[in-house]
């Protein structure tokens, strides 16, 4: 009885929306003109609140205005059509991604502090929330499949200075680049970088890579060294890490950005070459 | 687990002193050389002229259009856009009232106006209407009105599109603009949350963009960045568009317009 | 028809600045379309500046010079009154003339 | 702003008599040299001008940025304390066609002259100053070019 009056109140949501509005063009007016309608549906219904929205009230937190995301994620459906690999789906967001959207300060800043200090975080929800997202993130994270970590480092610079890939003009199949200069700085000779991220210039000396045959043996013992496992973690999934970073999941798809056919932006061989370049001592990153 | 990771963190630690300022000072310099002469200006005038020549199935030109300061008032009326129109009901930006006005007054179909490809044909015309529109708001404050419930409305939604994260890469416009003195490559981050960085932004579009050699509007700015956000495409003059102009040109208050602008 | 050229004169004492916009797509010859065919070669060739009709510059162009082309010069021991006029010509044979005044 | 553009009326005599004699000028005195264009390299290009090899001058100034955000568009000038020039030559070396423009000058014009043009990747930007006795000089400079955007 409860689920079928929601779904009586979703079609109720979306048939006083979608009336005048197939151009999308005019739904403002629609908007305008329904909501007092709508208010009141929304204020008798207000136990139902969620059922017209992709909103999980549990998840969003109590601070926002769930009449206004439900109007927002209307007026989204309204407005965007699919394009090249760019399908509608990708407008469906899960539980991180949903979180996030309530989480506005800025999660990409230099600075070493992070987001998940479970000292302050654990004594409220949102900090409990955080915490479970964050480990549902790093439950995806695979190891590699024959137990290597790294690639070539090479490569892995073609990677990192290659922003294409998943937008609506790359054509499906095409190989998907890592972004990496967009926002980080990384080798000492390329000067088009961007300051979203922290630099990694030297990222692997400063981080006792000092010599081959220091790395040869982090190559060995990948699979418990601590540095191998931390920077193959956050290239797969920098969600695990914090939650609500800027950089994207380069490795995992989580079940509501399964899109095109549950591809990650980049292989598992494709991470190994960026570990390389970070680690690597011979690479232009530790010159 | 947490200390061990705290120890590599990505963030932090691995700062080196960056050449940062040596090569942003070029930047400037190249910038600076051609803001002297601004090719956007070509456009303005293609624009002015496109105003008021009769076109359409019609034959009218657009001297009878009402941009909200009443018909054939361009001067000032960009700096008060998006706002809510009543004779059709709702929040429009400049682009979106262009075509009510090229459909009202020269007859063309307005959906056919929405479907056509960003740069050709009568969508080209657009841009430059805009561009010559813009132009003649040059050294005025931003005054997007938020008098009318409507317009306020709009904001809210604009603010939540904003925020809002989805897509293969989990990116919102805010992943890359909230934030003062950032870049991506060596394009500079506008905050659009600030006055300052709404008004870069809002203001300085449309703009001639030097890597495609052409005009581009507000909302062709707009799409793009949805495009590069792995984000599906937004429909020309769509209601998210708008409600994201309205974000963007409320935050902008009192900061001056400067368009049409010159971007890389 | 080609559009008009923006031209802006600064004076100062006997020198003016003449700065030029031109709209024209310059197309380089050595770009590719999508298909993969370069596209064909499309400049202006020759520009020529006349200050009271008198030749003061003529310059040759390839495909080197970037789209809607900016070109900058000062013309010496000038006067209010003087009528500056220049003209474009393209290897498809399309040309521009258009002319500004001293003020 | 000082903007005295005019429209050309199109059916005034005057100014069609100023085109024809335009464009009979452009043939007659100069005629594309469309060798010039063709030449792949410097040399081949000074050889196809029947250029002496330029000499590096300091009186020559070249403004450039140092950066371009951007190849489509560099914009480059060059002034010169030289007497008597009577061409400007401005060469980017490493692009595939790497003369860009010619300017023919005259007594009624200052020896600067500024003009956007394109670079293919970071190169020397060259410029050549021809004196009405035949001497040949040269400055240049390096102008980076960096790749830019989001989709890198």
């Amino acid at each position: 009885m409860f689920k079928l009056a929601m779904n009586l109140l979703v079609r109720k949501c979306q048939s006083s929306k979608f009336a005048q509005v197939n151009t999308g063009y005019g739904v403002v007016r629609a908007i305008h003109s329904k909501k007092y309608l709508l208010s009141l549906i929304l204020v008798l219904a207000q136990p139902l609140l969620t059922s017209c929205s992709l909103f999980d009230q549990s998840v969003s937190g109590s601070s926002f205005d769930s009449h206004l995301i439900e109007q927002t994620h209307s007026v989204v459906a309204l407005s965007f059509e699919a394009k090249g690999q760019a399908g509608l789906d990708r407008l469906k967001q899960d539980r991180t991604q949903e979180f996030c959207s309530t989480q506005r300060g800025f999660k990409g800043s230099t600075s070493a502090t992070n987001a998940l200090d479970p000292q302050s975080s654990q004594n409220n929800s949102i900090g409990q929330l955080t915490e479970q997202l964050r480990l549902e993130n790093l439950a995806m994270i695979q190891q590699p499949k024959d137990g290597n970590y790294l690639g070539d480092f090479k490569r892995g610079e073609l990677i990192a200075q290659d922003g294409r890939g998943k937008t609506w003009t790359d054509p499906q199949g095409s190989v998907n680049g890592g972004n990496c200069y967009n926002c980080h700085r990384l080798s000492k000779n390329e000067i088009s970088y961007g300051s979203l991220g922290p630099s990694l210039y030297q990222y692997g000396k400063l981080r006792g890579i000092t010599s081959l045959d220091v790395y040869l043996t982090k190559v060995k013992e990948g699979a418990s060294d601590p540095l191998i496992q931390y920077t193959w973690g956050v290239l797969m999934n920098s969600k695990a890490y914090d939650l609500c970073t800027v950089m994207p999941r380069f490795g995992v798809t989580s079940s509501a950005s399964a899109h095109e056919q549950n591809s990650p932006i980049l292989t598992q061989e494709q991470i190994k070459d960026l570990m390389s370049l970070l680690l690597d001592p011979r690479s232009p990153v530790n010159d | 687990m947490l200390c061990i990771l705290g120890i590599y963190a990505l963030t932090g630690s691995a700062q080196t002193p960056q050449p940062k300022d040596t090569t942003d000072a070029a930047l400037a310099q190249y910038r600076q050389m051609l803001q002297e002469a601004n090719p956007a200006d070509l456009y303005v005038a293609k624009g002015q002229a496109l105003w008021a020549q009769a076109r359409g199935p019609k034959a009218q030109s657009l001297r009878t259009c009402d941009l909200g300061l009443g018909p054939g008032v361009v001067k000032g009326a960009w700096v008060r856009l998006p706002r809510y129109f009543s004779d059709t009901g709702r929040v429009q930006d400049l682009e979106s009232r262009l075509i009510t006005c090229m459909h009202d007054i020269q007859g063309f179909d307005e959906q056919e106006l929405i479907d056509l490809d960003f740069s050709k044909g009568e969508r080209l015309t657009i841009a430059q209407l805009a561009a010559y529109v813009s132009s003649e708001s040059e050294g005025m404050p931003f005054n997007v009105p938020q008098t009318n419930p409507v317009e306020r409305e709009m904001y809210a939604i604009g603010q939540e599109l904003f925020y809002m994260r989805a897509g293969t890469h989990d990116f919102s416009c805010a992943s890359c603009h909230t934030q003062d003195g950032r870049r991506i490559r060596l394009q500079d981050l506008p905050n659009l949350s600030t006055p300052a960085g709404a008004g870069f932004a809002f203001g300085t579009w449309p703009a001639y963009r030097i890597s495609t050699g052409s005009i581009w509007s507000m909302q062709q700015r707009l799409a793009d960045c949805f495009r590069q956000q792995r984000f599906p495409k937004p429909k020309f003059a769509s209601p998210a568009t708008i409600a994201l102009s309205v974000y963007l040109g409320v935050n902008a208050s009192g900061q001056v317009a400067q368009a049409p602008g010159l971007k890389r | 028809m080609s559009d008009p050229m923006r031209i802006r004169l600064q004076s100062q004492g006997e020198l003016t600045t003449v700065k030029i916009l031109m709209s024209h797509e310059m197309e380089s010859g050595q770009r590719k379309d999508d298909s993969g065919k370069i596209v064909p070669i499309w400049n202006i060739q020759d520009v020529i500046a006349t200050l009271n009709g008198k030749v003061v510059m003529t310059a040759e162009w390839g495909g080197g010079v970037s789209k809607n082309p900016f070109f900058q010069f000062v013309l010496k021991g000038t006067k209010a009154g003087d009528k500056l006029s220049v003209t474009w010509r393209d290897n498809r044979g399309d040309s521009r003339t258009d002319e500004a005044v001293i003020s | 702003m000082i903007n005295t553009r005019r429209e050309v009326l199109k059916k005034s005599a005057l100014i069609a008599g100023l085109l024809m004699q335009s464009l009979g000028y452009m043939r007659s005195a100069s005629g594309y040299q469309q060798n010039a264009f063709d030449a792949k390299t410097v040399l081949e290009l000074y050889k196809s001008l029947g250029l002496a090899m330029p000499v590096e001058s300091k009186q020559i100034v070249l403004t450039t940025p140092e950066i371009a955000e951007n190849g489509a568009v560099v914009q480059v000038a060059a002034n010169t304390s030289l007497p008597n020039i009577q061409r400007w030559i401005f060469l980017v070396e490493k692009n595939p066609v790497p003369l860009i423009a010619i300017f023919n000058m005259t007594e009624q014009v200052a020896p600067a002259v500024t003009l956007r043009c394109k670079f293919a990747q970071t190169s020397d930007f060259i410029a050549v100053a021809q004196l009405s006795d035949g001497k040949v000089y040269f400055s240049k400079k390096e102008v980076k070019v960096t790749l830019g955007g989001c989709g890198g």
